[in-house]
């Protein structure tokens, strides 16, 4: 098994894919490197927001995402 | 009652505010938005010139756990009777509605204010991404620093 | 387009609000108020038990004169593509639609305060009087000072 | 030819009718006897105002009221 990491919005044409399968267990510093140079430096915004198991981080430094988990990256929001 | 849709399909809103309105007995007023995909055919609308279709991505296991609790906040805050929420994700053409947002209450100031609410936090804190399409293809949209500020309103 | 009517008979606001809707191609949003005679069925009623039907009379040279300048201020104000206000008159039953107020605008903002402040004028500045028949009788309805506290928001 | 008075909401229960003929002219003094000691104390009330021909008074003991003016005597509201 692995962790899936999806790409939201924005970050889904940064990423040039809708989501990717990297190896478990995911923290924050394996995120930043599994996902390119331009990604990171957007991960690293306030702003942009990561849920793992489908609950939205509150720190999202302290990602500890395991197999068969889907990590969210959640760009800044623009609905309604 | 409460009513939170997401919908991937074109959706006429007068058809859900009808029963919606009649499941209500009792009620003082109801108050209704309707957020519809706006064209380029107002004077003041240079910025939205030209756009020919919007497409609204979501999180899936985020999105719809997100507008229910949205929805019980809503309900619990204006004491409303009832609450209807339905949002359209997917590609929408020019003039096709977005989103509803209808709250009964027993007096209006409830169903106004519920209603105000709720649109505030759908558009700045629950998980949608919009782009349009123009015609040199598709623009994401940014996040207005107006919509920040309304949301703002809403914190003691 | 403004539209401003008062009407002796029932009427279906969805009726009205459909059409209104579709004649401002290019809008961002309608946000619509339908106030209904309130009935005994809610569990925070006790006061309202026993209300039969509802009557409002007006005094028609100033009621829809006054109703005119409410919605020319109201579009000006909030920058509106359409208004639509109706207001009931004569004998109502539980239930029935007394008002129904409809703003269409580009942005959501504009539209929901243009409903706000209307409802607020049609409620404490416009000329009706209302009087509820219980099992006892015809009783005239006070003012409430929320009314005139809601009006008060809307001046500078 | 006469001025004529309309009782609006509350006070036309409290006349016992609805409109009612008086000789013209009909000024603020004159308009206080011709109702009755129980409306002329409502109308010395701030909250109940005064039209004639049709617009509201700003200040209603300013009435002059002539031939063929219809003034109406509006208590508080309470629509919606």
């Amino acid at each position: 098994m692995a962790v899936k990491i999806i790409f939201l919005g924005p970050l889904r044409d940064m990423a040039g894919m809708d989501s990717t399968q990297v190896e478990a267990p995911l923290d924050w510093a394996r995120l930043l490197k599994a996902v390119g140079e331009d990604i990171a430096a957007q991960l690293q915004e306030e702003r942009v927001n990561i849920a793992c198991g489908g609950r939205v981080l509150s720190d999202k430094t302290e990602l500890q995402a395991s197999d068969g988990d889907e990590v969210a990256l959640l760009p800044p929001v623009s609905g309604g | 009652m409460k009513d939170v849709r997401l919908l991937t399909e074109m959706f006429i809103p007068g058809a859900l505010v009808g029963p919606f309105t009649q499941a209500h007995p009792g009620l003082g007023g109801v108050c209704t938005f309707v957020g519809e995909v706006r064209g380029g055919e107002g004077q003041d609308a240079k910025d939205d010139w030209g756009v020919e279709a919007l497409e609204l991505s979501h999180y899936e296991p985020l999105t719809l756990p997100t507008m229910e609790t949205l929805a019980d906040s809503a309900i619990e805050r204006f004491d409303l009777m009832g609450l209807l929420m339905v949002h359209r994700v997917g590609k929408m053409r020019v003039g096709e509605p977005i989103v509803c947002v209808s709250a009964a209450a027993r007096h209006r100031r409830g169903a106004i204010d519920a209603v105000d609410f709720c649109m505030d936090h759908l558009k700045a804190a629950a998980w949608f991404w919009k782009r349009e399409k123009r015609a040199d293809g598709w623009h994401w949209i940014e996040p207005r620093s107006d919509d920040y500020a309304d949301l703002a309103r809403w914190s003691e």
